[in-house]
Parts: structure tokens; C-alpha cells; sequence
């Protein structure tokens, strides 16, 4: 995928991370148990597994059971870490989620792993573009897409700190780094990349480096892009969002994800109920995508940095031809 | 219902007969009072429910219910909780007075269980299926721990149809917890009628023995056979399940067997008929009762075939 | 409830509607074929399945099983209508929904009844507060939560002459009366029921009865109120929603719903989008509710006119503000 | 393969084995194009899915998909789908050129089956668990049409962990369709590893029984007991399941077996070895193969007991 990220390093993949900083969480907390679906090997989950046999499910290809079993040891004292792929774990286990983790609160972690369409070749069975609109359909659930590996191990950090329960998205391919060294990360707080008065770009997982590219080239037109990167979708920052708003005036929200019910859609929500702008979306647009190598379905299904430079493009004529008025 | 590991002496039955007799008295009235609710399957668990809380099978501590090392019981079949909560209210978890607030604004006794509300409740259910799997999850936790608790998982039996239960079977199956018992409450009805009539259960120990369980069938109303059977379970060193063979409304004779009291209240007449035959708690007649298990199947068919015709009723949700 | 809708009169349950319609679409068209998880006397499809024993199928409580039969169904060539309560056929068949009906955009509609916690005293395990969201994630799916009975069978009709996967949500309690017999009704078109020049009222489902009785007391106070039915929530009438924020420049979507996925976070994006005005959203905040009368509920959780009486009066100051500055 | 009701003759059970040695050749060579997907599920399958669309056992019609009247082949294990496409090809559904396109973008042949793309598909599938009650839809859909279709359900081993099966069983089991027929590749394996270490699944057999189906255990890579079975199956007036023996990656040696090839495509140098193998298709060679059924089976627990060891590799997704 290096072509969609001009001039950008490449890190590990998500996934990745996420099961090194498990099994070094794993270290020194007893209380950690690891269940996975048969996808161990994929999500990392074995990662803790090889390190921690004894604490370590493998509950075979049981989506529903897998959660309910989180549950049970949940209500025992465990803090369980469940992980399979984001479109099995989240969307053949939601009612389970609902009833054995979300309405009792429980101190569970839920990993979906091979998140958005960049899984590539697999296809749509396999490719979950609406993980983020059920998860965050789970109250009390926090929901996060770390956008890269040093952002996933704070987040997996974050998420064992909480006393709650949490969803994580993690991603198949190699992610183009953001950060240079695990950032400081809050749950409810965004962190702004580059400030520019302009216009705000919001975006999470893959798309925050998709962003930082764009606002390059918008400032080579002497456009300056502030970039948010708001891989805590909920609780959603929204004094972030607000001073957006209020700052730039117009913003661009960007995901691997659905329009509906993502990122975008809560962004919306927050600014329409704060500080009204003129806003744009980069998303997938009611359909699911297709078997395919990741970089051409970035590009095929409009993930990538030209998209997010066009939405910037598109919602500042907005605002001016609102101003105009 | 101390927290002795050992039960002190065997259980007096007959005691348990009458509290079993109270319990249902309990049931009726808080389902009156709350005009709404499941008696059916509230009452057609009772004598489990009873023999688990009174019969020194469950090892837990009304004063103290987070106790780490407690016994578990999971209503997986949530709707019939209003059995649960009676039990939890004699066993000291709560005033038997707040069993009136059942299903009322701002209750802890909500209409299926939550856990964290009412104490006592083990795990949120409501949505037919998951109990297993929390158990599961439980008593594998337990033997990380190297606890000896033991959970107990009490199911329906149309609540059998539902996968998640086959996929914690075939779990347990495999991880061969020692502490994990299921008990299939078998009144052959679920909601819309006769089970045999939507999907047939049958055979339903092979189906458990197939997933690597060990089973036992009983009458679910002979106390007797219900307290031993929950003791062997807890000694059989491998997963168990008990299928107790039960009737539904059991106890009121107008909701026995008559589906339409699935989910559908005791009304201002019916509560005093209800009542006036709790009321009768004759040991004898009761005993007479219970012992007649080949009759209480008997009945169970009987109510199946009468139930195809009548469809009018039931329901009520 | 009838407390919470001062001055108007109760209909059937949009359940009870849902059943006739069926019944009598039945009657003209033997491709339709009847499915139910062992709920069918309380959905009332065993309406139809009392007219027409031989495609009806009570497949028992397997939600799972229910939608993937539907659309083994649905590719043979019947035109199946399935239904549970909203909480288990969307939350316990979401990815039977997305394999077996909305992937492959198969002829199955999909009956979630009891949505909402107007259902009252069984709790929050049967109240589904997050069945739009969910249905709404399905790409290609229509989703409609009709206002009352004679609007209910307006859409149960739309619904068969669709070709493709529809979502309806029905409810349990009579449901007070928005029409006087049966409206026009095509998928993507809101009705306007009352007009104004000062916000606009967007609803669905319950909420719509509550928009209008909101509206006669803004009224009152020289305020004039647009109510809009949005009863499909998917496709969006986005003509209406632009009309609407250039029309009275401030919108208050309610609904019987979480404030996320729903009918509220649909109209924020279009807003946004399109013309951007202040907005207040009436519904569930990130939260379950409980046991109790429905009526209780309602009030409690804030679901009644009172609470889009209010917030069409913090939309209007907010609006007033905004102008100021 | 033509249209009609009953096969003009005993398949000739040498072509068979010809065809299969050729549908192995297409899967490795269109996975190795694709750079992923998976081997070993596509090859353990060979067998099964050339006697049905070879061997006189599915009624269909390439030259029109959508035949109301046809038989449908339901591939509930979607990752399998190479060998479909393979068969689907060769049948004629589309040019065999069309393989080298298998996800790719645009392509009609997805990583996993969709229906609606590639003509010949019978639902969208790779979320396991869910082609059985697809069939069973088709199955009653069928029979309330008074057609004789018939609809076969291959699924994986891991894949019957997946509640949703036993739903779908069970709900058989109850309506009986005598036009449902499910074939389950036994190979031993699932992503992670073996069976037996995941959630084994035996008594496999006992399970079916349970639900109400007839049970046949064959050796899935005896192309004679293949089709034995099938033509036996469609027989059966019940539903019935075929339990196939298989080996994963059953072909090419490397594969055999080892599971780190579940989801890895053939490399630049494996894909000469794995072709030179499958070109050495000496039937005298291969009939002595196939027959060794006691062997094949030796040769599964000996790879299980093998991967126990040896789990650095695998998955690959
Ligand atoms: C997943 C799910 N589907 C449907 C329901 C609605 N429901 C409540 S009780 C019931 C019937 C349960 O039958 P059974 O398990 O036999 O219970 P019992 O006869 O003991 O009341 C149904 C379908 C539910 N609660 N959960
Ligand atoms: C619901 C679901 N969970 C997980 C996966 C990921 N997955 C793909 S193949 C596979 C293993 C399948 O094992 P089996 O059914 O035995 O297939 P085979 O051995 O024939 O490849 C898994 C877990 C999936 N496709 N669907
Ligand atoms: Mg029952
Ligand atoms: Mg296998």
C-alpha cells in the first residue's frame, strides 16, 4: 500500500502491536486471560497465548460463546481480552455483548481484529465496515481505532487501566506511522497533529495518515488543515470538536468505515449540537466492498489521501458560497 | 445456605416440600402484583430452585454475596426469575417485602434478571441462549483460581433450540470443567405452544452425551429426586446435566399445562384460587403428589395434545 | 400512556396493524411465506399464520436459523417476512442479516416488533434501543419505523412491492393516531404533517404523536413548529431535511432510539452536508432503560412531548444566539 | 450434469478421479495467481464436489444457472470455494480462464462465494456457520413447491463448533426434508490447529443422531464411496449427513496434513512441485491411493499429533 501513503514510514501493522503489548501486559497481570475464535494466529491473540498457556482460550469457531464465556470469568474477577475478526467478534456476538458485557458494565476488552476493507483478498465476508456503528451501539462500551502501532499499544494500555468494557480495532496491514513513539492517550481525548485555520480534518485508523497527506498538499495551496486524530470514537472528544467548529469553520471526517454510524456520523452529531459548519464525509457509502489487494480497494472504494483532499476542497467552497449568502 | 463447604446433614425433604409450597405462593402473588411476568415457567422450576438455595446444595452467603468462593447459579431462562427472586428473598439477600416492587419503576427486582441489581443475581439474562456460556466462563475461571465453586446453570428447555447453548455444550464438552452443572428445565412448552410441535427435543440426553456430557433424568417435582440428583451432580467430576422432567404452571392447577400462563399474570380472580390451593399444604397430599412422576408425564402429554387445539390463548406479551 | 398524549386518540398497536396487512397481503400472493422465532402471538405474525398454516414456519427460538432460512427462502423465489422482537432478530441474526439477506440483496423482510422500552415491564433485555442503528449498518436495506397503525400498513405494503430487504419496527403498545386511515407512503419521502416557519420537529415511530402535541404548545407560544414523519429512516428524504434547515433553520430529531445510529445521527450528517443549522436530538443516551410501565418509561427516560417541547426551545435560543453573534 | 431427473448410467468412477486430479491442478494454480486463499479446505473437498458435479448426482444446467427446478450445492465452508470454481468452470458455468481472475478486483470470483457474481453460486458464504440453514430455506422451499430438489450443504469440521449448525439441524430434524443432504469435510483441522486440541467433535456421528439425521461415515477421498454415498443420500427420505474423512491439502504432499497451509497460497517454488505431483495422475497409482481409506485416516492423526508440535507456522491471514 506505500503508493496511497506518499512520503510516509510504514510500521507495523496494528494487530501486531496489539499482541505484543497484550503479552507484556500479561507479565505482570495475573488476572489477564486471553480468549480467541480460532483466529489467534491472525488477530496476534497467540502472541499471549505462546507466553501465557495457562490463560490462554482457544474456544474454536463459537463467536457467541466466546463472549458469554468473557463474561462468566468477567463476573469471576478476570479481565478478559477477546479478539477474533472485528466482522465475527462484534457482529455474531453483539447480543451476547449487549447482555454479558455491555448492560452488567463488565471489565471485559473486545480486539476485532482485520478491521475495514484494507484485509484486501478475503472480501466482504471477512471485511468489517460497520464494527464502530454496533460497537458504539453497546453503552458504556468505549470504542477506539488506533490509527498506528504506537497509538494500539497505548490504547491496549488504556483499556486495562479502565475499569469498563472496550472495543479495539486492529488492522491486517502494515500501518504508515503517525506517531514516532507511544503517544500520550486518554479515553474522550483527541490529539492534534498539525493546527491549521482553515478547515479541520478528523479521522482515525488508516485515514489519519491519509489526512496528514492531504493537508500537505492543501497547504501547497496555501490551505491549512488542522488534523485531529480521534481514534477514541466514543466518548467522542467534543471540546475538540467544538473548537473545530468554532476555530476552522468547516470540517472533513474520514474512516474505513461506513458513513452511517461511525465516526463521521457521531462528529455530526457533536457539531450540530454545538457549533454548526458545513461538513464532508470520506466513507463507505452504503455498500460493502469485494476480494481485491488492500491498496486498490483503498482506492476503488475512495479511502485514500486524494479523497480526503477533495472533501477539503469541496466543504471550503461550501463555506464560502454560505458566506457569499 | 451457610458458608459451610460441607452440607451438615441430609436435607429434610419435607420441609423443602413446604418451602417449595411458599415459594409459589410468592410467585403468584408478586406476578399479581406486577400484572405482568412468566408464572409458568416460574413455577415449573421450583423445585430445583428450591433444593439448590434450602437443600445445602448451593454453598453461599446471603451476607456477604460477592463471596469469592460461592457456589453460582444462572437463571439462563431470565423470564422465570421471579422463582429466583423468592429464593434470594427467604435466603436473606433481600426483604420478602420488596418482592412487590417486581417490575416496577426503579426496581431492583427487574423483570429479568441484571446483574449487579438485585443481590444475589449471578449474570444478566433475558435473551434466551447465553446462561450456559457464563457458566462456563465461570467455572473455567473458578479452576484457573483453584477454586472448588461450582455454577449451576438452569435452562429451558425451548431455550435449548437456541446454537449458543450447543456451542457451551460442545465447550464444556472439550475443557471438561468438574464444576460446571446444567439443569434443563423440561416442562415441553415454550412460548407459542407444545415444544414437540415447533422442534422436537428428542432425544434430548443423547444430544447432551454427544457433546461429552453426563445426564440424569428425573422428576423435576419429586423433591427427593432433585436433591439427589444435585448431589450426585456435584460429585460426577465432569460436566452434568440434569433434565428434570417438569410441568408448566406446576402447583396451580388452572396453569398447569395451559400454555396460555406462559406469560400472562394471575388476574384479580385467579389470585385467591391460586392462593386458597397453596393454601392447602397438606404434606401427605403433596408427597402423594410429587411421588407421581410417571403421572406428571402422563399430564405433560396430555396438555401437549390439548394445547394443538386450544391456540386461542397464550401468549399475552 | 394515554396521559403522555393529551388530546389524541389511540389506534391499534402498530404490531396488531402489521399482522392484518400481512394477512391480507397473503391472501392475494402465494409467494409470501411467514417465518417467526417463537414469538409469533406476540409479533401477531400467527395472523398469518392462522390464515395460511402451510407458509407459515414457527422455526423456535433460533434467531440465527430464522434469517438464514429466510434467505435460503428468499433465493428460491418466496417472498419470506420474518419476525422476533427487534432485540433478537436484529441483535442475535445481524450477520445471518449481512450474508444471507443484505449482501446478497435478497427479497426478505425483516420484522423487529417490540422495538423501543415502550414494551414496558420485561426490561431491557426485550427493549431494543439499538435496532435502527444496527439495521441501518446493513447496506441496501430500507428501514422504517411507522408512526401508527394506519401508516404501519402503508409500509407493510411498500415493503412487498420493494424488491429487496426491508426493516420495519413495530411496537407493542397502541399507538396513538397520526393519520386517519391509511397515507401515501413510498420509501425515502417524509410527510409533512404540519408546517412552520420557525424549526422543524423530525420523528419517527411514538415520537411523532409527542412532535405534534409539542408543536400545539409551541404554537401557543407564537413558536411554529414543521413536524416531519420520517418514518424511513433509510433511504433519508434528503429534500426534506435540506427544506427543513433552509426552511426554519433549526431541527429537533426524536425518536424511541440511542441517540447513536438512530434517525438523529441520519439527519445531523444530512444537515451537515447540506445546509448546517443548530440542532437538539431527543432519545436514549447512551444508556438501556429498565422495567416499568411504559408510560413510566417513557417519562423517566425522556421520551415525551415535553422533553421536544424543550429542546425545541433550547434549538431556537441557540439559534437566536448564533444569529446574535 | 445435463437436466435430467435420473443419470443415464454408473459414473464412471476412473474419469472421476481424472477430473479430481485436474480440479486439484486449477486450485493450486489459481491460488498461486492470488497469492492467498486456502489450500488445504479447497483440497480435502476434491472428491466431494467433483462426484457431485461429475458424477451424475447434481441436477443442473450450466447453460441456465437459475433453473427453478435444479438442485443446489450450498459451500457453507466458503473459504473452500476454489474447488467450486474449479468444478463450476469445468462444467462450463464460465471459461476456465476466467480461474486466473479468483480475487482479483472486479472479478466475479470472489475470495469467498457471493451470490450473484459468479453464475453457479447458491449463496454468500466465508461467515461459517450459516449454509445449512440456507439450505434447509432452499430445502422447504422446495417442498411447498412440490419440486424434488435436492440440496447438498458442504461443511467444514471447525465449522460445526458454530451454534448455528445445530440450529439448523435441529430444525431439520424436526421438518424432515427428504431433499437435505450435508456433507461434513472431516479433515481434522480448523485455522488455528487441530480439532481435537480446539473443541473435538467426536462422537460426530452420535451428534447428527441426536438432532434426527441419518449418518453415513465415508472415506471422502474414495471417489467410489463418494458417490456411493451421495447417490444413497439423495435416496434417504430424510435428512441425512455424510461424514467424509478427508485429509487436509489432500494432493500435494507438502500440504498433506500440515496446516500452516490452511490459508497459505502455493509459493513460486511450490507450485512446480505441487503441479509435477498432480501431473503424475497414473490411475493405478491413484486407485491405490484412494483406496487406502484405514491409511488416510492413520495418515490425519498422525498430522495432528504432528501439529501439536509444531504450531510456528499456520494461519497466514
Ligand atoms: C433470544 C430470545 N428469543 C425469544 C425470547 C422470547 N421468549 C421469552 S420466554 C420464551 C419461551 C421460552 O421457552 P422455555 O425455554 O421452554 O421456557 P419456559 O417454558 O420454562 O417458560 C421466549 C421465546 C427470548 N426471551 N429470548
Ligand atoms: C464465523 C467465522 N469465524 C471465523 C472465520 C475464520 N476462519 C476461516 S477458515 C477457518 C477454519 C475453518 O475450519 P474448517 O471448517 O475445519 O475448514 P477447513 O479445515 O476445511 O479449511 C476459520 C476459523 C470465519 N471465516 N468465519
Ligand atoms: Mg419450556
Ligand atoms: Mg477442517
Amino acid at each position: 500500500m506505500n503508493h496511497l501513503y506518499p512520503g510516509r514510514t510504514f510500521g507495523k501493522a496494528t494487530r501486531d502491536a496489539y499482541g505484543e503489548a497484550l503479552r507484556d501486559l500479561g507479565r505482570d497481570h495475573e488476572e489477564i486471560v486471553v480468549l480467541d475464535a480460532d483466529l489467534a494466529k491472525s488477530t496476534k491473540s497467540a502472541t499471549f497465548g505462546e507466553a501465557f498457556p495457562d490463560r490462554f482460550f482457544n474456544v474454536g469457531i463459537q463467536e457467541a460463546n466466546l463472549v458469554g464465556m468473557a463474561g462468566g470469568m468477567a463476573s469471576s474477577g478476570k479481565v478478559p481480552f477477546i479478539s477474533s475478526f472485528a466482522a465475527f467478534v462484534i457482529l455474531k456476538g453483539f447480543d451476547q455483548l449487549r447482555m454479558a458485557v455491555s448492560y452488567p458494565k463488565l471489565n471485559v476488552k473486545v480486539i476485532g481484529s482485520h478491521g475495514g476493507i484494507s484485509i484486501g483478498e478475503d472480501g466482504a465476508s471477512q471485511q468489517s465496515v460497520e464494527d464502530v456503528a454496533l460497537a458504539c451501539a453497546l453503552p458504556d462500551f468505549v470504542v477506539c481505532v488506533p490509527s498506528d502501532e504506537h497509538q494500539m499499544r497505548a490504547v491496549v494500555k488504556a483499556a486495562f487501566e479502565h475499569h469498563g468494557p472496550v472495543y479495539i480495532r486492529s488492522g491486517r496491514p502494515k500501518a504508515p506511522l503517525v506517531y514516532d513513539t507511544t503517544p500520550e492517550f486518554a479515553f474522550g481525548k483527541a490529539a492534534t497533529l498539525r493546527d491549521g485555520s482553515d478547515l479541520t480534518i478528523i479521522a482515525n485508523g488508516l485515514l489519519v495518515a491519509a489526512a496528514l497527506i492531504a493537508a500537505e498538499r492543501l497547504a501547497e495551496d496555501g490551505i491549512e488543515a488542522r488534523v485531529v486524530d480521534m481514534a477514541c470514537v466514543k466518548p467522542l472528544d467534543e471540546d475538540a470538536v467544538r473548537s473545530a467548529a468554532e476555530d476552522t469553520g468547516a470540517i472533513v471526517v474520514a474512516e474505513e468505515h461506513l458513513l452511517h454510524g461511525g465516526l463521521g456520523a457521531r462528529v455530526a452529531q457533536a457539531v450540530a449540537t454545538s457549533h454548526p459548519v458545513p461538513m464532508e464525509f470520506v466513507g463507505l457509502d452504503d455498500t460493502y466492498a469485494e476480494s481485491g489487494d488492500p491498496a486498490g480497494l483503498m482506492e476503488k472504494y475512495g479511502l485514500t489521501w486524494k479523497e480526503v483532499d477533495a472533501a477539503a476542497r469541496r466543504v471550503l467552497s461550501r463555506r464560502t458560497a454560505g458566506a457569499a449568502r | 445456605m451457610a458458608r459451610s463447604a460441607v452440607p451438615a446433614a441430609a436435607p429434610d425433604v419435607a420441609a423443602l416440600r413446604d418451602r417449595a409450597r411458599i415459594i409459589r405462593r410468592h410467585i403468584v402473588e408478586m406476578l399479581h402484583e406486577a400484572a405482568s411476568g412468566h408464572p409458568g415457567g416460574s413455577l415449573s422450576a421450583v423445585e430445583v430452585v428450591t433444593a439448590l438455595y434450602f437443600g445445602g446444595i448451593l454453598r453461599h452467603d446471603p451476607e456477604n454475596p460477592e463471596w469469592p468462593e460461592r457456589d453460582r447459579f444462572v437463571l439462563s431462562k431470565g423470564h422465570g426469575v421471579p422463582v429466583q427472586y423468592a429464593a434470594l428473598a427467604m435466603a436473606g439477600y433481600f426483604p420478602v417485602d420488596e418482592l412487590r416492587t417486581l417490575r416496577k419503576i426503579d426496581s431492583r427486582l427487574q423483570g429479568h434478571p441484571v446483574l449487579g441489581t438485585a443481590p444475589g443475581i449471578e449474570a444478566s439474562t433475558g435473551s434466551l441462549g447465553q446462561g450456559l456460556s457464563i457458566g462456563l466462563g465461570m467455572a473455567l475461571a473458578a479452576r484457573l483460581d483453584d477454586m472448588d465453586s461450582r455454577v449451576f446453570v438452569l435452562l429451558g428447555d425451548g431455550e435449548c433450540q437456541e446454537g449458543q447453548v450447543w456451542e457451551a455444550a460442545m465447550a464444556a464438552g472439550h475443557h471438561r470443567p468438574a464444576n460446571l452443572i446444567a439443569i434443563v428445565d423440561y416442562n415441553k412448552f415454550q412460548l407459542d405452544g407444545a415444544i414437540e410441535d415447533i422442534i422436537g427435543l428428542e432425544p434430548l440426553a443423547a444430544k447432551w452425551e454427544s457433546m461429552g456430557w453426563k445426564t440424569r433424568e428425573i422428576d423435576g417435582h419429586d423433591m427427593q429426586q432433585v436433591v439427589d440428583a444435585l448431589e450426585w451432580s456435584t460429585q460426577a467430576g465432569e460436566p452434568v446435566c440434569i433434565i428434570a422432567h417438569t410441568v408448566k404452571g406446576k402447583g396451580v392447577s388452572f396453569m398447569e399445562g395451559d400454555n396460555a400462563y406462559h406469560g400472562v399474570a394471575p388476574s384479580n380472580e385467579e389470585l385467591p384460587r391460586a392462593l386458597s390451593e397453596l393454601e392447602r399444604g397438606d404434606p401427605e397430599e403433596e408427597n402423594a403428589r410429587a411421588l407421581g412422576s410417571a403421572d406428571v408425564l402422563d399430564r405433560a402429554e396430555a396438555s401437549i395434545d390439548a394445547s394443538a387445539e386450544s391456540n386461542g390463548k397464550g401468549g399475552g406479551r
